[in-house]
């Protein structure tokens, strides 16, 4: 057959030569608009800075200064009022919350397509390759259908219940964004309980799905929401005690300074607690209803969990929140465990908020690779293997760590000779304590005891099955 | 009509039958033994039980309209003797059809009986859960009967080859 | 002297808290009733942020805005849908009773109180860099026998409350 | 977790994900487990049986495509072998061969798409059934080739198929089962070991071999719960009994042996195929048969193995143009017979895996 008559295999086309053209010219204009406007103010024409664009940072740091002058020139009635740093305050708000919502909405835009060509690419299809170049504009399109859907209210719902999760449920996802150390100096919130505004801020997202679920009046959603609450009480736990061994090893809260020992030590912690990061990882899989622990939303049991009913602009923010969490994983388990902005000395050549964006959408990518490989656990398989494994291993390691941490303090090796001994004592002990407790437990690998089919060239009913099974 | 390759010989089944459960055999052909309606679920206990006849599984159930009769067809198979035998049951009463249910013995009939139910309104006794199936409850008539909405002028089955004309058939 | 932002922050978050609390036994729909708490207690966290005590709103935020709740929520969806309404009680007025009598005692404990005034000069912000090392160390340190005690207690009571639900393996 | 009073009923479709049609379970839970779980089923309903009283031997082959709508091509056959047992037709050689061909084709197609959707319903979001569809796909190319269709084939005649293969299709059906082989393993390497799945599935929807004999359990249901029951060999139909293949069987009846099960009869499927191929004479590819054919009054009950099991034919003649009655045995349908002794007591997550394994078509089962 002719692929002309074939319209299925024909690609369809959606822009026009001419329009094509049109925008490639105006990309061009515009690249080129950016490049020169980057190019007089990185240069210093401006302002007679030098500004080295491999660090966003230090320029936040610059901006800082200048505020700082802006501040201490203003009229003594006015600071006396508004207090001394009221510009810098007010600035530095506006600009950091513009900053994240900037960035999170891109990413969203963006994510929607990544996610999708991934996951096709690794399903042997395409993905979305029809609206704009490689499909790019599919993200915007999806938006545009999904705000002018209509937004349905079961019959039972609870009104003002069913309105609110969405919004609070986007809340914590844009608000986990202020902590992360994109570079040095360049956080939103450098704040010194930078681990326990973590684990408060993504703790409150699990009220706003409950809330979804219950709202709706449905009972896969009802069940969901059950699902979640169970799963996210369940994996707090071990995911605070992985976050402790890091803060334990380190000794602070504050993400910088985390990230800065890790520098300074020329390490990554995931490499000195191996387990840790397993734990986090996989917590984090589970409060974030991703594969293998996506049982609040299981498709192919209760539909779509906690948000079967939403529909249109409502059900995207569900969606694009999980995608903008998943990168927030990802960003975080870079910062704590894979070293953040550093890589080996390599951050004074890349930017650093490169490397840690690299970092970031590595962590993403091994969650979306997970999501395209993976079966679904069962609930009671997560539950049990949250608190009968994860949570008494990771009691027995941030028991280690301590000690280590202690011991560390009282000897003086050489850093490399310390972090090298600590580092293989962890490993050696997480398969250690790993086999001991499944031993202990009486868990055998399942594919152990599997057994293959056997080949039968005789037909027989029972008989011939009881002969077999003897055999 | 020739049986199917390894179906047993129904004057053979009667033979045996009628020695080991008397008075249950109604009529024998070469093909199939018929039995009394009310005597289904001793007959198929036998033939369940019986090492020699070993009618594991019932492998088919379903209904046929005769216009003034039903019959109900079992197609039982040994596995590990590996044949088949045909065993009917013939209704008279079509208004107010009934049989036993051979659920007790085989399981799985729960489905198959409940089918013929929707569709031929044949009442299985001693079925544990005998609802409509297809249809929804309350659903006036039985589609697979010969009769399913009378309409005038109308009768079932296909008179002629479309191409052909005239030629009345029934 | 407060710069006027802190002011306005505190009365802001003041009457939210306060606001939010009088909604929770005002509102009629219970569950509605524990999203009115939640909120007053992040006005909570926000007022200890305002006194930059970091810690102490991170962990109100975790604890009471995120676990509590949660709990509430559970017990009042699974309990049957008739008591899920903040009906009047006769419990109200001994409520309110003793509401009066608590708001009394902190009334009387803060104007009681000598509250020692720190110099605006000597507070730097460098003063308020460690909120978590100087808890930490009060907990292990000056306080550590109060602070293992509770920690036992808890346990007992998590143990405890295994061993009331748990169902009798007969 | 619920008030005892008060039954929390769930319905699993109409329109579920993993209910693969348009079929509904209605599930009484306690929390998360299962109290009691009943069918609604009928959405699909077409009373294929009764149309089939009005229309001629022939005109009713494309109704069986219309059933089990993933094995039109066992359909085909089943129907065919019945009204060829009723009318007498002989079939010529070359046509049963290509009957066996097709036949195996489609059951390759059939479990791909069966233990895809399966995976599917295990919480694998969608590349294995997006990698056995890629089998699927050229499978179906293949039909495509040979009858036009790909889905609803329509391709088995009375006393032979209705057309000869074209050229190209010897090359296209060489390459893909030298290929299959390779790709079966890579299903294998990706689900097979796999401690996720093997959590999931092992130990769960366990049929003991009685109690599946009993349920009138057929297909490789019956063969995971340990019996080894295949009409192909127990009562070989068109050529079978000339090919050298042999019968997986499982050992527990639970849902991982169910897809084991099949996963190993693709790949029995294309040593049938290969030597299928090898020796496929050379003749007609159809015995004439009168257009007008009005078989002698009797009856004729016809099976094959098909991929869901033992698919039944039983045709009623009275001599005239069009059957007097025509009883399809659905497999899909009686395999369900003991859903609910699987299901109850099971958790929601291990009664979806269930269903998914018993491997049901809607089509087929509402007919």
């Amino acid at each position: 057959m002719s692929a002309a008559l074939d319209p299925i295999r024909v690609r369809v086309r959606v822009t026009s030569p001419r329009l094509a053209v049109t925008l490639g010219i105006v990309l061009v204009l515009f690249g080129a608009a950016s490049i020169g406007i980057a190019y007089v103010v990185v240069s210093g024409m401006l302002d007679g800075h030098w500004y080295d664009f491999r660090d966003l940072g230090l320029g936040m740091a610059h901006l800082r200064e200048w505020l700082n002058e802006v501040n201490a020139g203003q009229p003594a009635a006015l600071s006396a009022f508004l207090g001394d740093q009221w510009i810098s305050y007010i600035t530095g708000a506006l600009l950091g919350a513009t900053g994240i919502l900037t960035f999170f909405g891109l990413l969203l835009l963006i994510l929607v397509w990544v996610e999708r060509r991934l996951i096709g690419r690794i399903q042997v299809r395409k993905g979305p390759n029809r609206v704009g170049p490689f499909g790019l504009l599919q993200p915007v399109a999806d938006a545009l259908k999904l705000i002018q859907k209509e937004v349905l209210i079961p019959i039972g719902a609870d009104r003002f219940m069913f309105y609110l999760p969405p919004v609070l449920v986007f809340i914590p996802g844009l608000l986990v964004w202020a902590v992360v150390p994109w570079a040095p100096n360049m956080n939103y919130l450098d704040t010194n309980v930078g681990v326990i505004y973590l684990i408060a801020i993504s703790s409150t997202a699990t009220l706003a799905i409950f809330m979804a679920g219950w709202a709706s009046n449905n009972h896969y959603a009802l069940l969901g929401a059950m699902r979640t609450v169970a799963m996210m009480i369940s994996y707090e736990i071990p995911l605070s005690l992985a976050l402790l061994m890091v803060v334990l090893m380190t000794g602070s809260m504050q993400l910088s300074t985390i990230v800065q020992w890790q520098v300074d030590h020329h390490v990554w912690l995931g490499m000195l607690m191996p387990l840790a990061l397993f734990t986090f990882f996989f917590s984090s899989t589970a409060e974030l209803n991703r594969t293998p622990n996506d049982i609040a939303e299981a498709e192919s049991e209760i539909v779509a969990g906690f948000h079967t009913e939403y529909s249109g602009m409502k059900f995207g923010l569900f969606y694009a929140v999980e995608l903008g969490n998943a990168v927030a994983v990802g960003a975080f388990v870079a910062a704590f465990f894979l070293g953040g902005w550093s890589l080996f000395g390599l951050e004074t050549w890349i930017p650093p908020y490169l490397i840690f964006a690299a970092k970031a959408f590595g962590g993403y990518f091994v969650l979306v690779w997970l999501r395209g490989t993976l079966p679904r656990f069962r609930l009671d398989q997560l539950m049990s293997f949250a608190w009968k494994y994860l949570i008494p291993i990771s009691l027995l390691q941030v028991l280690l760590v301590a000690i280590e941490v202690t011991a560390m303090r009282y000897m003086h090796f050489p850093d490399f000779v310390e972090l090298s001994l600590v580092g293989a004592a962890n490993l050696a002990f997480t398969i250690f304590i790993v086999r001991a407790w499944a031993t202990f437990l009486g868990y055998r690998p399942e594919r152990e005891q599997v057994l293959k089919p056997t080949m039968a060239k005789q037909m027989g009913g029972l008989r011939a099955a009881e002969e077999m099974r003897t055999r | 009509m020739p049986r199917g390759p390894r179906q047993l010989d129904g004057h053979e089944v009667a033979r045996l039958l009628s020695a080991a459960v008397p008075g249950a055999v109604t009529v024998a052909t070469d093909e199939w033994v018929e039995i009394q309606p009310g005597r289904v679920v001793d007959v198929m206990r036998w033939l369940h039980d019986d090492a020699e006849m070993d009618a594991a599984q019932l492998s088919n159930l379903c209904g046929v309209d005769r216009y003034d009769h039903f019959e109900i067809v079992y197609h039982l198979q040994s596995l590990d003797q590996n044949h088949q035998i045909v065993v009917k049951a013939r209704l008279t009463d079509h208004e107010a059809a009934s049989v036993q249910s051979c659920f007790p013995v085989y399981t799985g009939a729960l489905l198959q009986e409940r089918e013929v139910y929707d569709l031929m309104g044949i009442h299985f006794d001693g079925h544990p859960d005998l609802r409509r199936m297809f249809l929804w409850e309350g659903y006036p008539a039985f589609p697979l009967r010969k009769d399913f909405l009378q309409i005038v002028d109308h009768h079932p089955g296909l008179p002629h080859f479309p191409f052909e004309t005239g030629k009345q058939e029934r | 002297m407060d710069s006027i932002g802190v002011i306005i922050g505190f009365y802001a978050l003041a009457g939210l808290t306060v606001g939010a609390a009088l909604l929770v036994f005002l509102v009629r729909n219970l569950l509605h009733a524990v999203l009115a708490l939640v909120l007053a207690f992040l006005g909570m966290s926000g007022l200890f942020i305002t006194l930059s005590a970091d810690f102490i709103a991170m962990a109100q935020i975790l604890i009471y805005a995120g676990a509590i709740p949660v709990l509430l929520v559970f017990a009042v969806m699974l309990t049957p849908h008739a008591s899920r309404d903040n009906a009047n009680s006769l419990f109200a007025p001994g409520g309110l009773l003793i509401g009066l009598g608590f708001a009394a005692l902190f009334v009387f404990v803060a104007m009681a109180t000598v509250w020692p005034v720190l110099d605006v000069e000597t507070l730097h912000v460098q003063s308020f860099a460690g909120t978590v090392r100087t808890i930490g160390a009060a907990l292990l340190g000056d306080y550590l026998l109060a602070f293992e005690l509770a920690s036992v207690l808890l346990l007992a009571a998590f143990v405890g409350a295994v061993a009331l639900v748990r169902e009798d393996e007969a | 977790m619920t008030t005892a009073n008060e039954p929390y009923v769930l319905n699993i479709g109409p329109q579920h994900p993993s209910t693969h049609g348009v079929f509904r379970l209605r599930v009484v839970m306690d929390g998360e487990r299962i109290q009691d779980i009943d069918m609604v089923i009928g959405y699909l309903h077409r009373s294929m049986e009764k149309l089939a009283e009005e229309r001629t031997y022939t005109q009713n082959i494309p109704f069986t495509d219309r059933t089990d709508y993933l094995a039109a091509m066992s359909n085909n056959l089943g129907y065919c072998l019945a009204a060829e047992r009723l009318a007498g037709v002989e079939v010529p050689e070359r046509a049963s061969y290509l009957r066996v061909i097709f036949a195996e084709l489609q059951r390759i197609a059939s479990h791909s798409m069966g233990n895809g959707t399966f995976i599917n319903d295990a919480g694998a979001w969608s590349t294995p059934l997006m990698y056995m569809f890629r089998e699927r796909e050229k499978i179906l190319d293949l039909f495509e080739m040979t009858c036009g269709a790909r889905l609803t084939t329509n391709y088995m005649r009375i006393g032979g198929v209705a057309f000869d293969p074209p050229n190209e299709f010897y090359p296209a059906v060489n390459a893909l089962i030298d290929e299959l082989p390779d790709r079966i393993d890579e299903y294998t390497e990706l689900l097979v070991d796999n401690e996720i799945l093997l959590a999931r599935t092992r130990n769960v929807g366990v049929l003991s071999a009685a109690d599946a004999i009993n349920g009138s359990i057929t297909g490789p249901m019956l063969r995971a719960s340990g019996v080894p029951w295949d009409l192909r060999k127990a009562e070989p139909y068109c050529s079978y009994d000339r090919f050298d293949f042999d019968i997986p069987v499982g050992h527990v009846g639970d849902c991982y042996d169910r897809f084991m099960v099949r996963l190993e009869e693709m790949r029995q499927s294309v040593r049938i195929i290969r030597q299928a191929l090898e020796d496929l004479p050379s003749g007609p590819h159809k015995t004439e048969i009168p257009l007008a054919l009005r078989p002698e009054p009797g009856e004729a009950y016809a099976r094959v193995e098909g991929p869901r099991g033992e698919l039944g034919f039983y045709v009623v003649s009275d001599g005239g143009p069009a059957p007097y009655r025509f009883h399809i045995r659905a497999p899909s349908l009686i395999n369900l017979s003991l859903l609910r002794q699987m299901a109850v007591g099971a958790s929601l997550p291990d009664a979806i895996v269930t269903l998914g394994s018993t491997d049901i078509v809607v089509g087929e089962i509402d007919r």
